[in-house]
């Protein structure tokens, strides 16, 4: 996979995004505060305005570093919960990809630990809390093993897609221990995290965008 | 929903805008969203920067001013800002002393506030912060989020505002905001939801005979939802639960807040039923504020807001300030 | 309808305890429905006496302290209060050099102040009325009741009280607060009824596409019904309305002014909007309010108040005033 | 006409307005502040209790006795504009009818014009301006016809009654010239005025207690 790929992977993330921006916002409406899917396109549209880079340096050169200027766009415009934690999420991947110009599978699946490790590292959330980490975590997990298992690409990113979409689904039946959700205890039960509903949108933009 | 706003995309950087024409005092960055005082830092004195989303008002930025906070970053509206704004801020009210960072305890303005501390660390910038933590509606967990921080951050503000303008080096500044916040505990209630410009829509739905109990400032649901009772026994509610954290006796700063949308006449019905709860207990309120100081946009409804009082603080709470939502002393 | 009081009956008089609890600086008369300055009538000094219906808070009672009101009579919601009260304000304020009523035009009020004033100088104390009669969207005839009195108030209470805290003499003190009435203009637009809690049902039905153009302070209609639009076109709706009467340059003192729904957030947005407004047409901006100063209750909705200034009127508005709602200076 | 006939008058019409409270302020509602109803229940509350006098005087002991006690107590207690203008009705016709014992029709008739005279005097209404004056002028000019007439006290009461009746009714299709409707302009066509309407009921109450 090369530069191009990751370039289409972001935009597609973006339109996906976009295109859930409500749906994400009311889903943040029930357990939070109603601005996780205006939280994200405001972000991700900046990142694609970024992505054809500033006069100076020009379109960033590598996947390496489409990540790592997708993170520190987010950051800077995402705010919010999400806005860090997104941000650090695709800076450590990028910086776990390095200057390779091309990506294989097993780097992509390094990046994806790096990812997970960093929001894990800033969020504190583990498995079960209903965030994002429960999109991330599992949709990892299964990247890793359909690649040991020998899987071809368009397998292995399917794995990681669904088991994503599995993992943002069984957030419904949790209770939330971290994020605004939490405040609302039990009653938090019964509502799909929008986090882990955004995690699982924009790897389904990593599959299609790879898999194309 | 109908606002008097230009569109839900500009309604903050307008009310920015806003800001800067009514206040000559002020110093407003519309473009990058940062509230200062007019005339830059003062040298060797402690800057206090604070922010978190709009949607609050007069919180932060109508407590920017003498005495007070040095510089307010706004988000969007309920939407921590970013990380940008705070290195901002905390560079322009840098005057040598160090920049406390008075951050509510939600993990968006946590985490934003943390990666803006670790940018400004990059340009030694001393900085210290302090984790406003007051709400009783939540309980407290390593676990969990924890607390949510409500009223106590005025309290906070307005306290180690007032030792920063004395003169007092960052650890003590520090050290105070914290005991405000041990010292702070709040509950509030909703009475109505509130629509956030870019949703549109209403947070919650709430019938004429329900409310929210334990309510945030973000518009979201409470804790639980309950049936609409009278001024007295919500004013019950809402003290039951401070009671059972911290004593009510002694000297007390306690504030009624509106959240945005319910008028004045009816607060000041709360005040009073707060006010005899607390009498009836032996506490004694020495200082207090009725108003809306922290809000939820147009919400209906009220939180309550009590710190025990110490003659220093004391002391530091009667100090002059001068912004555009607290003003005394000069 | 969900209020935060204990019964519709005694919503004022539970709100007067909490005032008189809040504020040490007040006197005041829970019974008989009068607050005072703390500390009696100031010999020689010219007594300031309003009044009107409740449900407009922090108007008039918010306005009570050093430097404005001497007392104020807080009727019924809506309803304005009776020549007892008023005849009970006036003997207390009377320190040997008259009393000054201020009176927002509206029959009620003027027919009971007219009571009081009759009762009054029975008692051989000299009283002198102004009425404050500022709102453009009710045409001005001998035929009618006339235009009523809105905004301009806060600016007569507020200069004509920082007058009398100088000494000056009863009919230089009427003579002020008529100058800033008849430089003064008000213009109002509702997004929302509001419910009185006697009544319990809105004043009025609006769906979410409609607004009331040249509202009062009663929850009453307003002259004509609109679509919604954007805040920038409201602000030139009331500015145009106001402009049609006084010249908007030179020196002005201007409020946008909630109704008591709706957020500090969006009354920035407006004042931005006022601002460039008046701006682009020549005036100067000199003095501002933006916030909650008379109000509807929970109505949500604005208005715009502009008065002319003078040196002498900048100076008297600039003097010190310490009263609840209202403090600068002291 | 004795005491006890005026003293009737005054607690049938106290109750009528209790029983018309929401009926009235709905009327307000519409063209004025939603707080006629409320104010003349609050203050003729008010008046029966002053009825039976304080302990030292005891109760008033005259026909004109009850009605400038039932005048001052309604602007001690009602408020808003129809508590100075009914007060001050009263109080006048109280006056009018002196010291007088009983009250035949014509001295009855001359305590209304007095009533009318004092309303006009202090709230400067003409007919047409959509007022209590509508139901006031008009049932006072009946009541005056009817006796010239020779008509019997029950006839004259009726006509007086009628007249009120007729007069607010009339006031549904006046533009407000007085009073807060009048900040409605050409609104507040098509709703009776609340003033008139209580007008109306207080005379009814009259008529019954006169002819009972
Ligand atoms: N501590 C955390 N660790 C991981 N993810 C988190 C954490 N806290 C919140 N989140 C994620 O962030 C999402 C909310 O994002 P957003 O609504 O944009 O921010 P905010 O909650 O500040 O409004 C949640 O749905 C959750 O998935
Ligand atoms: N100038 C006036 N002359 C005669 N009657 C008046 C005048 N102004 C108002 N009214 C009467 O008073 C009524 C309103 O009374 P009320 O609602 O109790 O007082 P407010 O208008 O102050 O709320 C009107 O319906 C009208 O009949
Ligand atoms: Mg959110
Ligand atoms: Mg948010
Ligand atoms: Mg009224
Ligand atoms: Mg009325």
């Amino acid at each position: 996979m090369d530069t191009a790929v990751f370039r289409a992977w972001i935009v597609s993330a973006a339109a996906v995004i976009e295109a859930n921006r409500d749906h994400l916002t009311q889903l943040d409406a029930a357990i939070g505060d109603a601005d996780h899917g205006v939280n994200l396109a405001r972000g991700f549209a900046a990142v694609t305005a970024a992505l054809d880079g500033p006069a100076e340096t020009g379109a960033p050169a590598t996947p390496g570093a489409v990540l790592t200027l997708t993170g520190s766009t987010l950051i800077s415009k995402v705010g919010g919960a999400s806005g860090p934690l997104y941000g650090v999420a695709f800076r450590r991947a990028g910086k776990a990809l390095g200057a390779a110009e091309t990506v294989d599978l097993p780097l992509l699946a390094d990046a994806l630990e790096a990812a997970l490790a960093g929001v894990q590292q800033l969020g504190a959330a583990r498995e079960g809390d209903k965030t994002m980490v429960d999109a991330l975590a599992p949709a990892t997990r299964a990247f890793g093993k359909a690649i040991a298992e020998g899987a071809p690409p368009d397998g292995a990113l399917s794995a990681l897609a669904e088991a994503a979409a599995a993992g943002a689904a069984g957030t419904v039946s949790m209770q939330a221990r971290k994020g605004r959700a939490s405040y609302l205890g039990p009653r938090s039960v019964g509502h799909e995290d929008p986090g882990a509903a955004s995690t699982a949108l924009i790897l389904a933009a990593l599959r299609d965008a790879a898999t194309r | 929903m109908k606002k008097l706003i230009n569109s839900a995309d500009t309604v903050v950087t307008d009310a920015l805008a806003g800001v800067a024409a009514a206040h000559p005092g002020l110093a407003v960055d519309v473009e990058n969203k940062v509230i200062l005082r007019a005339g830059g830092p003062k040298a060797g004195k402690v800057g206090l920067v604070s922010g978190g989303g709009s949607g609050h008002e007069p919180l932060h930025g109508g407590f920017v001013g003498y005495g007070m906070l040095d510089a307010a970053c706004p988000g969007e509206v309920f939407t921590s800002p970013v990380p940008d704004q705070m290195l901002l801020a905390t560079r322009a009210v840098n005057g040598g002393a160090g920049v406390l960072h008075v951050v509510k305890n939600y993990t968006g303005d946590v985490l934003n506030f943390q990666l803006a501390a670790e940018l400004a660390d990059d340009e030694d910038i001393e900085v210290a912060s302090v984790i406003v933590n007051d709400d009783v509606a939540v309980e407290d967990s390593l676990y969990t989020a924890g607390r949510r921080g409500v009223g106590a951050t005025v309290f906070v503000e307005k306290i180690a505002g007032a030792l920063a303008e004395e003169g007092a080096d960052l650890a003590a500044v520090a050290a105070v905001a914290r005991e405000v916040n041990e010292r702070s505990r709040s509950f509030g209630v909703a009475l109505s939801p509130c629509i956030t410009p870019a949703a549109g829509k209403p947070t919650f739905e709430l019938d004429d005979s329900e409310i929210e109990l334990g309510i945030g400032i973000h518009g979201e649901p409470g804790r639980h939802r309950g049936p609409m009772r009278p001024a007295r026994e919500l004013a019950a509610v809402a003290l039951d639960a401070i009671a059972a954290d911290i004593p009510l006796d002694g000297d007390l700063l306690v504030m009624v807040n509106g959240m945005g949308g319910t008028p004045l006449l009816e607060l000041y019905v709360m005040y009073r039923e707060v006010a005899s709860y607390i009498g009836a207990r032996g506490g004694h309120i020495a200082r207090n504020l009725v108003g809306n100081y922290i809000t939820s946009l147009e919400m209906q409804g009220f939180s309550v807001t009590v710190c025990g009082l110490t003659a220093e603080l004391t002391r530091l709470w009667d100090a002059p300030v001068d912004t555009p939502a607290l003003r005394w002393g000069r």
